[in-house]
C-alpha cells in the first residue's frame, strides 16, 4: 500500500474530514446484489505509506497482482478460446452420454478435472462457465457504469433538483430488495445471458451513480470548469469534455471490484437456480449441482468454488491495484 | 435400493421400526421433531396430502376412518368400526366407531362424515381430494353412525379414499360455528393431538388429545419446515429432528447404508415425464402419437437412474414397480434410440413446420433441473432438440392447468393400496392431476376397468392390460420409482405408516 | 438568528422526510407493476398442483385475477391507506402484516447480530492495520480480508456448516492450531521489527504477553466451542443461548464478508486521518497513542463505515436469501422470494413496504449519526 | 531578464489612458448574492468601478471580502444578481445564450490555483484550443493550431515540447503560463487575474508578474488584478480598489493610495502587510493603526452603515447609520468613509 | 563559541539527514542541516515550497512521518538530551513539555469534532495531572494569554465555530501548555490574511519576550521571517545555503540564491510596474539531486567549480559593516559568493 507520489507534497487534503456521505455508499456493498460482496476501493492517499518497519508490502502486493493479473488472463484467455478446444462437451450433455459420471480429477486424463453428476467435463463447464461470469461481470459493469454513470455526472454537475431525483432513483433502487428485482426481472425476460447481465447492470446502477456523482461535484467545483465556462463552453460540453475524463480512471479502477461482486452476485444466483439454468455450465450451477454430492465427490463442488474464489480474488486485487494507481488523484471514493 | 423387498413398506435390510409397542401412561411425555418438506398450509379441510405436505400434521389432529396397513397390506377400520361394500362396489355402508368424541367434546356422528364429503366435493373448499371426493355421489346418513356412499361407477379401492384425507372427519356444527381463518389454525377434531401453536409454513406443535379414544398419547409433535433432503438428513443425523422424510435413491440409500430406521415406500410411477397430448388446445407435435413414442423410446432410464441416482435407483419404464405387490411382469416400452430417431425423422417429415424442437418446463430446484439435463440429452441424441424452459414452482403449474408447456417432468402419486386412483387421476379426461390432457377412450376403459378390479388377480390382470394399452397410447413416460423414506430416530417408537409415507403419531412415544 | 436555524432543522427533516416518503412510495409501485409483469400465477399458488381445473378457476375469480391492473392497484392502495397489508393468496391467506410479524425479528436479528459482530471486530483491527500499516499485522490482516470478501456466502455457508457441525472436533484442532501459530507469531514478532524505539527487553516481554494472551483466547474459544444445529431458527422467546446458538453460524457466515469490508474501509479512512495535522498536532502535543488513535482519529474516521454499517443493514434486512435458505431460517428474505415466485403479490408488496421504510430508516439514522459525531454537520 | 530591474513607468500608454469616462470596463452597481441554506451571502454589494483602456485595476482586501465574486461576475460566471458590466459598448449582463458565448472572447480569466484551473486529464494543446474551438475560428485546424502555438509562445513555452503534455507534467508557474496563453488565445480586450501569483513561490511569482506586464503591452490589455498582497498590486496596478466585506471603500491611483491612503482600513493593511524587516506603513514612513478587533463579520449578515465599522478605531455613531458612499477625495481618488484620514494629506 | 554559549545551547542539531523510502527510490529531503539555537532565541527558516522546511522541523522534534527515517548518524541534541534516541514513551512526554508546535493550517491541526476545551486540556492532564476543574481553569487563562476575548465561553466551542485567527490563537495556546522551552512554527500565517498574520506575529514575538521560550519560525515568505527572527536560515532543495543573522542576511545576502529572492520580491519603495528579477528554473528534482552545487543549475554566477563541488557552510570573511557586533554569524554555502568568505579552522568547523 506504499504509494507515494514525491510530486504531491501536500497530500492532505483539507476536507478530508469533511463528513461526505457520498464516499462510502460509492462502495459497490451499495449493489451488492444477493448478499453479495461488496469490495471498496481504497483510495490511497499520496502519503499513505508503510509504518516504520520497512515497505515490504509493495513487493508483496506487487507479486499478489502480477499472480492476480495472471489468473485473468488465464481465465479470459480460457472463456475466449473455449469454443477453439475440445470441450464442447461440457455444455452437451447429449454429447457426454457415453462419458462416466463423476469422474475424479485426474489430470493425465480426457477430463483432467472429472466429471460431474451428468458426466459433463469440468474443466470445459469452467471455462463455459469463466465465459458466463465473465460476461456478466463486464457486461453488467458496463451497464451499470453508462446508466449511473450518466445519472451520476448530471446530478453531480448539475445538483439541486436533477441531483434530488437522481438520489430518489438511486434510493428507490437501493431501497428496493435487490434480489426481488433480480428475479423478477429474469422471470420476467427468461434467464439469459444478456437478461442476467442486464438485471446485474441495474442492480450496480446506484454504485456508478454515487460514486460518478461525487467525483462530478467534486469535479464541477474545480477551477478549470469555471475556466471552460468562462471560454463559452456549453453545460454538456463540460460534462463531455472536462468533467468526464476525469472520472473515467477512478470509475475503471473501482470497476474491477464491481466486475467480482456481479460474478459472485451471479453464481449466487445460479446457486439459487435463478440464473442461466442447467446444462449450459455457469460456476454457480455447477457448485448448486454438486452440493447433493458433496460429502462423496466434494471435487464437485471445490473445483468450481476455488475457481470462482481464485477469480473475485483476482479482479478484487486488480482493482485495489488499479485504484492505488488512479483513483488518489482523483475525488474520495 | 430394495427393489428385490416383497413388501413395499417394510423398508429395505430390516430397518423399519418396530410397531409393535405404543404409547402407554408411563411413557407420556416428550417432544418428538418432525422435519416436513412443505408444512401442511392449515387446517382447512382437505389440505393435508401425504407425508411431503402436512398429511402426517392433519391426520394427527382430525385422525382417519381407515387406514391402509402396508404390513398387512389391507385398509383397517380406524374412527370406523366397519367400512362393506356391495357386489359391484359401487354403495359402501359405513359404520362408526360409538363414543368417539371431537376435542371439543362433541360426538363424532354419521352428519358429520357427510357433510366432510360435502366440503371435499365443494370446489371452494380447494381440498387436494376433490377428485376423490366427485366419484362419491351421495353419502347418506343411515343412522347417527352409519353413512351409505354411492359410486359412480365400481371401486373396489374406494377404501382408499376415506384412508386419505376425505376421510379425515370435520364436526359439523363447530365448524359452520367458527370463522375459516381461525379454523385453520386451530381446528377441533377426533385425532390424537390438538393444535397448540401454527405458525403457517414454518412450525406446528401439537399436543396430546387427552380425550382420544385410542389413548393415552404420549409426546408432543413438532413439525418443522425443512426443504430438501439433504437438510433433512443433515438435520436428522444432528438429532434436530427425530423423523424426517427423505425422497429419492440417493438418500434412501445413504440413510439406509448409514442403518437409520425409517419407514420405506416405493412409488409405482413416481418418475415420469408428462407429453401435452393436447391440453387447453395444444396443437403441437406431440398430439402425434409417433412423437410420444419416441420421447418414450429415446429415454435411457439405466443412465437417467445412472446420473440420477448413481446407479441406485429403481429404473423402469413400467407403471407398476417390480416390488408391488400387484407387479405382475408388465412392461414399458423398452429404450431404443434408434427406433426413436426413425420416428423423429417420419414425424419430421410429416410435419413440415416442426423443426425437432420440444420444450421442456421444469421447475426450479437442484433435483428437477439435473432430471431436465438427462432427458434433454437423451432426447437430443434422438434427433430432438430440447429447450429448457425453467420457472418457478407456481408457474409451473399453472402453466400445467394451461397447456402452456410440451414436456414436464412429474410423478404420480401413486399407492401400492390402489394404483387405480391415482392412474384415474392422471389419466381419464376428467382427473385432476390429466396434465398431458390425453382423452384416449381405450385408455379411459382399461383404467375403469383397473377400478372395478375386486382381488389382488383381477387388478394384476387389469393393470397388465392397462399398460398394453399406456405403451400404445404414452401419455407420459415412466422413468423410474420413487422412492421415500421416512427416517425415525432410535428414541422414538409406536409410529405407523400408512398411505403415502404419512406417519401415524397416535401410539407414538419417547424413549428414554 | 437561532429561530433561523430551528426554521433550517426543520426544514430538513421535512425534506428528508419527503424523500423518504417519495422512495418508499416509489419502491412500492415499483413492486407492483414488474410483480404484474412477471409470468406467475397467484392462483395456481393457492390451489397447488393436483388441483382440479375447477378449483383453479375458482381461485382466479376469488383473487381477481381477471380484473384490470388499475382495479387491482387501487384496491390495493385502497387497504394501504386504511393500514391494511392485506392477506397472502396462498392458504392459510395469513394476513400479511402477522407474516413479516414473524419474518422481520428473525432477519433483524442476524442483520444486526453480524453488523455488530463485524464492527466489534473490525474496528479494532482496521485502527491497529493503519497505525501499522505495512506491518505484519496490516498484511495478514489485508489478505485475510482479501479472501473474505471473496468467497460467496454460500461457499462460506457450507464450509461452515462442514466444520463446525458436521467436524466440530476437526474445527476444534483447527482453531488450537490457529492458537498456537498466531500466539507464537505475536510472541515472535520483535524478530521482524528493526531500529523500533525503547528497549529490547520491554518489546520482547510484551510481545510474550500478548502471543499467550492471543493463543489463550483462541484456545479457550476452541474448547468452550459450542455445537452449533444445522439448520432453523430459534426464537428468543425459548431462550437467549439457544436463539444465539440457531443464528450463530447464518451471523458469522454474514459477518465473515462484512468484517472484511468494514475492515478496509475503516483502515483507509483511518490511515487518511493519521495523516491529518491534528492528529499530527495531537502528537505533538505529547499525547500517547492509545489517545491518539481513540480520541483524536477514530471519531473523525468513521463516516464511511457507519454509512457502510447503515448501506449492510439495509441490504441484509432485504437479502440475506441465500443465508437463509442455506440455514433454514424463516425471514424475511425467504418469505418474499417465496412470494415472487408464487406470484403471492401482497405478501411481495408488504415485504418491499417494509424493507423499503427500514432502508430509509437507516438512512435517517445515519444521518443523524453524522450530525452526532460532525459538530460542523449538527450545526447545519 | 534575469537580474536585471528596469523601470518601465515611463513605457508607452495607450494615449487614452486614464480618461474618465472612456472607459474600457465599465462595472456598475453589480451586487452578487449567493442564496445558501444559511441565508443569502451579500458577497458583493453594489459596487461601481471603471477601468480605462490599457490600465490595470487592482481588487486588494482580506479573504471572503467578495474580490472574487466580483472578478467572475466580471465573466458572468455567474451572471451578478444586479448591475450591468460593460466591455465597451456591450452590456455582457444582458447577454445570453449565443450572443454571450461570443461575447466571451472580449473577457477572459485567470485563476488563483494553477493547478486546479487546467484540467489534469487533457492536453496542453487541447486546453488552449478550447476557447478557440468553442467560439470557431475562420481557417479550422490550421488555424486554431498555429494560434495555440504562437500563443504557447508568447508566455514563454515551447509549443513542440509543451503541447502534448498534460498539466500535472508542468510546475505551477508552468501551469499558470498555460493557463495565461488559454486566456490569451482568446485575444480578449479585458483580462481578468484572480489571485494569480497567490499560490506561487516568490521567485515564481516574479516570472509571472513580468508576464503578466509583457502581454499587457504586447495584447494591449485592459486588466483586472485580484490579489490580497498589497507590495504585488503596488508593483502592477495603475489604479487600486479596497474591498471589504462586499463593497468597495476606496479607489485610488496606485501611487496614490500608497502615498495617502484615506480609509482606516486601507490603512489597517497598509500597516499590518510585512515587508523586509518590517510592515509596509515602516517602509512608506506612514503611522500604522490597530484594528478593534481581528473578527471579520459575517456576509451572511454584514453590519449596518459602514461594514467596517465593527473594527475601525474611528468609528462614531454615524458609521452605524449611514452608508458611506464613495466620495472624491482628489482626482483619481475616491473613499467611503465618514471619517476618512488626514494626516498623510 | 564559548562555553558559555554551549551551557546556553537549547537545540544543537548536526548534520541532520531525513530519508523517506518512495517506490520510486529514496529521496532526502533534509540533507546535512545544522543549527545551533540558544534560550529565548528565535530563528527563521525560509524556502520555496518543497525545500523541506516542514520535513526538517519535524525531524528535529522526531514526529516526521512514518515513512521518513533520521540518518543514524544525525545528531538532533535538545537541552543536553538526545532526542532521536528517545522511546516512544519517552518521546510522548517529551512533546508538548519541552518542545511544542504550531501548525501551518490552524483549521486542519484542530481536531473538527472536538470541543477546543478539550484539545487544551488534553495536554495539560497528561502532562501536567492537573484535575478537570484546574485544567479549565488554566485553559481559560491560556486562552487569555493568547488574547481571545470570553475564553470561558470559547472551551466549548468547535474548532470551526471561530475564525481562523481565533484558531491559529487557540493552536498556540495548546503549544504554550505546558510552558516548552522551544516552540516550533511551521508557517503559523500563511492560511491566514495579513490582517490577522500581522496580529498573531506580533503575538508569538510579545509571548516569547515573556519567558525565555526559543522559537523556530518557518515561512516561505522572506518578509514574514524577517519580522522578529534574530537569525534565518535560507533553506533550498534540504539544506541551508546561507545563515546569519536577520539583518546582516537581509541587507548583505551572500549567496546568489538569497540575493536573487530578496530582488524578485515586489518592493514598495520602487516605483509601479518594475520588472522583478527572475530566478530561472526550478528547484532540482530530490531524486536527480546535482552533484555540485545544488544552485548551480539556476545560478546566475554559476563557474564550472560549482558544478563538481557541493560547497560547504563557512563563515563570511568580515561581519557585515553595519552590523560589527562579535557575534554576529553569517555563514554561507557558495563558492563564488557575493561577498567574500572566511576559510575557518577545522576546530572551529564543528
Ligand atoms: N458559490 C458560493 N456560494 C455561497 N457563498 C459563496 C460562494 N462563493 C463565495 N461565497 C462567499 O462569498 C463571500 C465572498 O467570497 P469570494 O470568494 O468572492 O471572496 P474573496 O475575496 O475572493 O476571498 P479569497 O481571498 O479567500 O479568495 C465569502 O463569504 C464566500 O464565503
Ligand atoms: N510523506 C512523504 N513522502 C515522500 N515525500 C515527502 C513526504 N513528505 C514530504 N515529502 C517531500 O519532501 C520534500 C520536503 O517537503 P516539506 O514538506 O518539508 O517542504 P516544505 O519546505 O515544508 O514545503 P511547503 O512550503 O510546501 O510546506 C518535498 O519535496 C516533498 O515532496
Ligand atoms: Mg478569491
Ligand atoms: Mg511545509
Amino acid at each position: 500500500m506504499a504509494d507515494t507520489d514525491p510530486t504531491r507534497p501536500d497530500s492532505t487534503r483539507p476536507d478530508s474530514t469533511r463528513p461526505d456521505p457520498t464516499r462510502a455508499a460509492s462502495t459497490p456493498a451499495a449493489s451488492g446484489p444477493v448478499a453479495g460482496p461488496a469490495v471498496v476501493a481504497d483510495p490511497t492517499v499520496a502519503a499513505a505509506t508503510p509504518a516504520r518497519r520497512r515497505p515490504r508490502m509493495p513487493r508483496l502486493s506487487g507479486l499478489g497482482t502480477a499472480l492476480a493479473l495472471a489468473w485473468t488472463v488465464l481465465i479470459v484467455l480460457g472463456a475466449l478460446f473455449v469454443d477453439f478446444l475440445p470441450l464442447a462437451e461440457a455444455r452437451d450433455p447429449s454429447l457426454a452420454l457415453m462419458t462416466p459420471s463423476t469422474l475424479a480429477p485426474d489430470l493425465l486424463s480426457d477430463h483432467p478435472l472429472g466429471t460431474d453428476g451428468q458426466g459433463l467435463d469440468i474443466l470445459g463447464g469452467l471455462l463455459y462457465g469463466a465465459r458466463v461470469s465473465l460476461v456478466v461481470g463486464i457486461g453488467g459493469v458496463l451497464v451499470g457504469a453508462l446508466v449511473g454513470g450518466a445519472l451520476g455526472l448530471v446530478a453531480g454537475y448539475r445538483g439541486g433538483w436533477t441531483d434530488r431525483i437522481v438520489s430518489i432513483i438511486t434510493d428507490t433502487l437501493l431501497a428496493f430488495p435487490s434480489l426481488i428485482l433480480l428475479i423478477a426481472i429474469v422471470t420476467v425476460l427468461d434467464p439469459t445471458l444478456p437478461n442476467i447481465t442486464l438485471a446485474l447492470g441495474i442492480m450496480v446502477v446506484p454504485a456508478y451513480a454515487r460514486l460518478v456523482r461525487a467525483n462530478a461535484m467534486s469535479f464541477a467545483g474545480r477551477e478549470f470548469v469555471t475556466a471552460a465556462r468562462s471560454l463559452g463552453a456549453g453545460e454538456l460540453r463540460i460534462m463531455l469534455r472536462e468533467v468526464t475524463p476525469n472520472i473515467v480512471q477512478p470509475v475503471f479502477s473501482y470497476s474491477f471490484m464491481l466486475v467480482a461482486v456481479l460474478i459472485v452476485a451471479e453464481a449466487s444466483l445460479s446457486y439459487l437456480g435463478l440464473s442461466i439454468p442447467r446444462p449450459e455450465p455457469t460456476w454457480g450451477n455447477m457448485i448448486s449441482a454438486g452440493q447433493a454430492d458433496f460429502q462423496r465427490y466434494p471435487y464437485l463442488v471445490g473445483v468450481p468454488a476455488v475457481v470462482l474464489f481464485l477469480t473475485v480474488l483476482s479482479f478484487n486485487q486488480l482493482g485495489e491495484a488499479a485504484g492505488r494507481k488512479w483513483s488518489p488523484g482523483a475525488a474520495k471514493i | 435400493g430394495g427393489g428385490d423387498d416383497s413388501t413395499a413398506a417394510a423398508g429395505g435390510e430390516g430397518l423399519a421400526p418396530d410397531q409393535s409397542e405404543r404409547c402407554t401412561e408411563d411413557r407420556a411425555g416428550g417432544t418428538i421433531t418432525v422435519g416436513e418438506f412443505s408444512m401442511l398450509p392449515s387446517f382447512a379441510p382437505g389440505q393435508g396430502q401425504y407425508g411431503v405436505r402436512g398429511g402426517a400434521q392433519s391426520a394427527a389432529v382430525y385422525d382417519r376412518l381407515m387406514v391402509w396397513n402396508p404390513e398387512a397390506e389391507e385398509f383397517e377400520p380406524k374412527l370406523a368400526e366397519s367400512l362393506e361394500s356391495n357386489d359391484d362396489n359401487t354403495v359402501w355402508t359405513l359404520t362408526l366407531r360409538d363414543g368417539v368424541t371431537f376435542s371439543n367434546g362433541d360426538p363424532l356422528t354419521a352428519e358429520d362424515v357427510a357433510f366432510t364429503v360435502g366440503l371435499h366435493k365443494d370446489p371452494a373448499t380447494r381440498s387436494v381430494a376433490m377428485t376423490e371426493a366427485m366419484e362419491i355421489t351421495e353419502a347418506r346418513v343411515v343412522d347417527p353412525l352409519t353413512v351409505e356412499f354411492t359410486l359412480a361407477d365400481p371401486w373396489a379401492g374406494f377404501p382408499i379414499t376415506l384412508a386419505g384425507t376425505v376421510g379425515e372427519v370435520i364436526p359439523r356444527d363447530a365448524y359452520e360455528a367458527a370463522d375459516p381463518q381461525e379454523w385453520a389454525s386451530n381446528p377441533i377434531g377426533a385425532g390424537a393431538f390438538t393444535v397448540a401453536d401454527f405458525t403457517p409454513d414454518q412450525e406446528t406443535v401439537l399436543e396430546p388429545n387427552p380425550d382420544y379414544y385410542g389413548g393415552p398419547v404420549c409426546p408432543t409433535l413438532k413439525f418443522i419446515r425443512i426443504p430438501g433432503s439433504q437438510g433433512t438428513y443433515d438435520a436428522f443425523q444432528t438429532g434436530e429432528v427425530q423423523v424426517g422424510f427423505l425422497r429419492g435413491a440417493k438418500f434412501v440409500n445413504m440413510a439406509q447404508d448409514d442403518e437409520v430406521r425409517g419407514f420405506e415406500e416405493i412409488i409405482s410411477s413416481g418418475s415420469v415425464i408428462n407429453m401435452n397430448s393436447g391440453k387447453a388446445g395444444y396443437d403441437g407435435v406431440l398430439t402425434d402419437v409417433r412423437a410420444r413414442q419416441a420421447v418414450a423410446a429415446a429415454l435411457d432410464r439405466d443412465l437417467w437412474n445412472q446420473r440420477l441416482y448413481n446407479g441406485e435407483g429403481q429404473a423402469t419404464s413400467a407403471l407398476v414397480a417390480d416390488s408391488s405387490r400387484l407387479y405382475d411382469g408388465q412392461e414399458g416400452p423398452a429404450y431404443d434410440v434408434e427406433a426413436a430417431r426413425a420416428l423423429v425423422e417420419e414425424v419430421k417429415a410429416d410435419t413440415p413446420d416442426w423443426d425437432g424442437t420440444l420444450r421442456m418446463l421444469i421447475g426450479d430446484g437442484p433435483e428437477n433441473i439435473e432430471a431436465g439435463v438427462v432427458a434433454k440429452a437423451l432426447l437430443d441424441a434422438a434427433g430432438f432438440t430440447v429447450v429448457i424452459d425453467n420457472a418457478p414452482v407456481s408457474q409451473v403449474t399453472a402453466r400445467q392447468f394451461t397447456g402452456d408447456f410440451e414436456i414436464v417432468i412429474g410423478g404420480l402419486a401413486t399407492s401400492d393400496a390402489d394404483p387405480a386412483a391415482a392412474f384415474a387421476s392422471g389419466m381419464l379426461p376428467t382427473g385432476a392431476t390429466n396434465i398431458t390432457g390425453i382423452d384416449d377412450p381405450e385408455l379411459t376403459a382399461a383404467i375403469n376397468d383397473l377400478k372395478a378390479a375386486a382381488d389382488l388377480d383381477a387388478q394384476k390382470e387389469a393393470l397388465t392390460r392397462l399398460q398394453e394399452v399406456f405403451n400404445e397410447v404414452q401419455p407420459f413416460t415412466v422413468m423410474a420409482n420413487a422412492e421415500q423414506y421416512v427416517t425415525v430416530s432410535d428414541t422414538v417408537g409406536g409410529l405407523t405408516p400408512t398411505l403415502s409415507s404419512t406417519v401415524l403419531y397416535d401410539g407414538a412415544f419417547v424413549t428414554e | 438568528m437561532s429561530q433561523s436555524k430551528g426554521h433550517y432543522v426543520l426544514r430538513f427533516i421535512g425534506e428528508r422526510a419527503l424523500h423518504a416518503i417519495v422512495v418508499v412510495v416509489l419502491a412500492a409501485t415499483g413492486a407492483f407493476f414488474l410483480m404484474e409483469a412477471v409470468p406467475g400465477d397467484s392462483a395456481a399458488s393457492a390451489v397447488g398442483p393436483g388441483a382440479t381445473a375447477e378449483q383453479y378457476q375458482l381461485a382466479r375469480e376469488e383473487l381477481g385475477l381477471d380484473d384490470p391492473v388499475w382495479t387491482r392497484f387501487a384496491d390495493w392502495v385502497g387497504g394501504l391507506a386504511s393500514g391494511d397489508l392485506g392477506n397472502s393468496l396462498i392458504p392459510p391467506n395469513q394476513a400479511v402484516g402477522e407474516m413479516i410479524g414473524n419474518a422481520l425479528p428473525v432477519t433483524m436479528q442476524l442483520a444486526f447480530l453480524s453488523i455488530i459482530l463485524s464492527l466489534a471486530i473490525a474496528v479494532p483491527v482496521a485502527v491497529w492495520s493503519a497505525y501499522r500499516r505495512g506491518g505484519v499485522f496490516d498484511q495478514v490482516a489485508s489478505i485475510v480480508a482479501f479472501a473474505f470478501i471473496s468467497v460467496p456466502s454460500f461457499v462460506a455457508g457450507l464450509l461452515l456448516i462442514y466444520l463446525l457441525v458436521f467436524n466440530h472436533s476437526l474445527a476444534q484442532q483447527l482453531i488450537l492450531g490457529a492458537a498456537v501459530v498466531i500466539g507464537l507469531a505475536v510472541a515472535l514478532s520483535p524478530l521482524g521489527r528493526r531500529g523500533g524505539r525503547g528497549s529490547p527487553g520491554v518489546m520482547w516481554g510484551r510481545a510474550l504477553i500478548g502471543g499467550v494472551a492471543v493463543g489463550a483466547v483462541l484456545a479457550l474459544v476452541a474448547l468452550f466451542l459450542p455445537e452449533f444445529p444445522r439448520q432453523g431458527y430459534v426464537p428468543l422467546a425459548d431462550g437467549l443461548g439457544e436463539n444465539l446458538r440457531s443464528i450463530a453460524l447464518p451471523a458469522i457466515t454474514l459477518a465473515l464478508m462484512e468484517v472484511a469490508i468494514f475492515t478496509r474501509v475503516l483502515r483507509t479512512d483511518m490511515i487518511s486521518t493519521l495523516q491529518q495535522d491534528f492528529v499530527l498536532s495531537a502528537r505533538a502535543k505529547g499525547m500517547p497513542t492509545r489517545h491518539v488513535l481513540v480520541s483524536e482519529a477514530l471519531r473523525p474516521s468513521t463516516v464511511s463505515i457507519i454509512t457502510l454499517a447503515g448501506i449492510s443493514l439495509g441490504r441484509l434486512i432485504g437479502g440475506t436469501v441465500v443465508v437463509e435458505r442455506l440455514f433454514n431460517l424463516p425471514g424475511m428474505g425467504s418469505m418474499i422470494v417465496d412470494a415472487v415466485q408464487n406470484d403471492n403479490l401482497p405478501v411481495v408488496l408488504g415485504g418491499v413496504i417494509v424493507i423499503a421504510v427500514f432502508y430509509v430508516l437507516v438512512n435517517m439514522t445515519v444521518d443523524v449519526t453524522y450530525a452526532l459525531i460532525d459538530p460542523r454537520i449538527r450545526r447545519g | 531578464m534575469t537580474g536585471s530591474s528596469q523601470h518601465v513607468a515611463d513605457a508607452p500608454t495607450p494615449p487614452d489612458a486614464g480618461r474618465p469616462g472612456d472607459a474600457k470596463l465599465v462595472v456598475d452597481h453589480v451586487t452578487v448574492e449567493y442564496h445558501t441554506r444559511k441565508g443569502t451571502v451579500h458577497a458583493v454589494s453594489d459596487v461601481s468601478l471603471e477601468v480605462p483602456q490599457g490600465r490595470t485595476l487592482a481588487l486588494v482586501g482580506e479573504s471572503g471580502c467578495g474580490k472574487s465574486s466580483l472578478g467572475r461576475a466580471l465573466l458572468q460566471l455567474p451572471r451578478p444578481t444586479s448591475g450591468r458590466v460593460m466591455v465597451d459598448e456591450t452590456d455582457l449582463c444582458s447577454l445570453s445564450g449565443a450572443s454571450l458565448t461570443r461575447a466571451r472572447k472580449l473577457i477572459q480569466m485567470v485563476f488563483q490555483d494553477p493547478v486546479s484551473s487546467l484540467n489534469p486529464r487533457r492536453r496542453v494543446r487541447d486546453i488552449v484550443a478550447e476557447g478557440l474551438e468553442i467560439q470557431g475560428v475562420d481557417g479550422g485546424r490550421e488555424e486554431i493550431r498555429r494560434r495555440v502555438d504562437a500563443a504557447l509562445e508568447a508566455v514563454g513555452l515551447d509549443p513542440d515540447h509543451a503541447g502534448g503534455r498534460r498539466p500535472s507534467e508542468f510546475s505551477g508557474g508552468q501551469c499558470q503560463r498555460i493557463a495565461l496563453a488559454r486566456a490569451l488565445v482568446l485575444e480578449p480586450e479585458v483580462l481578468v487575474c484572480d489571485e494569480p501569483v497567490s499560490a506561487l513561490d516568490v521567485s515564481v511569482q516574479a516570472q509571472i508578474l513580468n508576464l503578466l506586464e509583457e502581454m499587457k503591452e504586447r495584447y494591449r490589455l485592459t486588466m483586472v488584478f485580484i490579489s490580497h498582497d498589497l507590495s504585488v498590486v503596488h508593483n502592477i496596478a495603475d489604479q487600486v480598489a479596497v474591498m471589504y466585506l462586499g463593497t468597495v471603500c476606496e479607489v485610488a491611483d496606485t501611487s496614490s493610495l500608497y502615498r495617502a491612503p484615506a480609509h482606516p482600513y486601507t490603512m489597517l493593511l497598509i500597516s499590518s502587510a510585512p515587508t523586509l524587516g518590517g510592515t509596509l506603513a515602516d517602509t512608506l514612513g506612514e503611522s500604522p493603526i490597530t484594528a478593534t478587533s481581528s473578527e471579520l463579520p459575517s456576509p451572511l449578515d454584514p453590519p449596518s452603515g459602514c461594514r467596517f465599522r465593527t473594527r475601525c478605531p474611528r468609528a462614531t455613531e454615524i458609521c452605524a447609520a449611514e452608508r458611506p458612499q464613495l466620495t472624491v477625495l482628489a482626482p483619481g481618488h475616491q473613499v467611503a468613509c465618514h471619517h476618512p484620514l488626514e494626516e498623510n494629506r | 563559541m564559548s562555553s558559555n554559549d554551549r551551557d546556553d545551547l537549547l537545540l544543537e542539531v548536526r548534520d541532520l539527514r531525513t530519508h523517506i523510502d518512495t517506490p520510486s527510490g529514496r529521496i532526502t529531503p533534509v540533507d546535512g542541516v545544522d543549527i545551533s539555537l540558544r534560550r529565548g532565541e528565535t530563528i527563521g527558516i525560509v524556502g520555496e515550497s518543497g525545500s523541506g522546511k516542514s520535513m526538517l522541523v519535524r525531524s528535529i522534534m522526531g514526529i516526521a512521518p512514518t515513512t521518513a527515517r533520521v540518518d543514524p548518524a544525525s545528531t538532533v541534541r535538545f537541552d543536553g538530551r538526545d532526542v532521536l534516541a528517545l522511546s516512544q514513551r519517552e518521546a510522548q512526554k517529551f512533546w508538548g513539555r519541552e518542545i511544542a508546535m504550531v501548525f501551518q493550517d490552524p483549521l486542519t491541526s484542530l481536531n473538527p469534532i472536538r470541543t477546543i476545551g478539550r484539545q487544551i486540556i488534553d495536554p495539560l492532564r497528561h502532562h501536567l495531572g492537573l484535575g478537570r476543574r484546574e485544567a479549565a481553569d488554566r485553559a481559560v487563562e491560556l486562552l487569555e494569554r493568547v488574547r481571545i476575548p470570553s475564553p470561558r465561553a470559547r472551551l466549548t466551542e468547535y474548532p470551526h465555530q471561530l475564525s481562523g485567527g481565533m484558531r491559529q490563537r487557540v493552536g498556540i495556546a495548546i503549544a504554550l501548555s505546558c510552558s516548552p522551552k522551544l516552540l516550533i512554527a511551521d508557517e503559523p500565517t500563511t492560511a491566514l490574511d495579513v490582517t490577522v498574520q500581522h496580529e498573531i506575529l506580533d503575538l508569538l514575538h510579545g509571548l516569547q519576550a515573556d519567558g525565555d521560550m526559543a522559537m523556530i519560525l518557518v515561512s516561505h515568505d522572506l518578509a514574514v521571517v524577517s519580522q522578529h527572527t534574530d537569525r534565518i536560515g535560507v533553506m533550498y532543495a534540504g539544506r541551508f545555503l546561507e545563515v546569519g543573522d536577520t539583518r546582516a542576511l537581509l541587507d548583505e545576502p551572500a549567496h546568489p540564491y538569497t540575493g536573487a529572492l530578496l530582488d524578485s520580491i515586489p518592493r514598495p519603495d520602487l516605483p509601479p510596474h518594475t520588472r522583478l528579477t527572475v530566478i530561472e528554473g526550478r528547484p532540482p528534482n530530490l531524486r536527480e539531486m546535482p552533484p555540485g552545487c545544488r544552485f548551480a543549475p539556476r545560478c546566475p554566477r554559476v563557474a564550472d567549480d560549482c558544478l563538481v563541488v557541493d560547497p560547504p557552510l563557512e563563515d563570511l570573511a568580515t561581519a557585515s559593516a553595519s552590523h560589527p557586533t562579535a557575534t554576529t554569524v553569517h555563514r554561507v554555502g557558495c563558492l563564488h559568493p557575493t561577498v567574500p568568505v572566511h576559510h575557518r579552522t577545522s576546530s572551529e568547523a564543528s
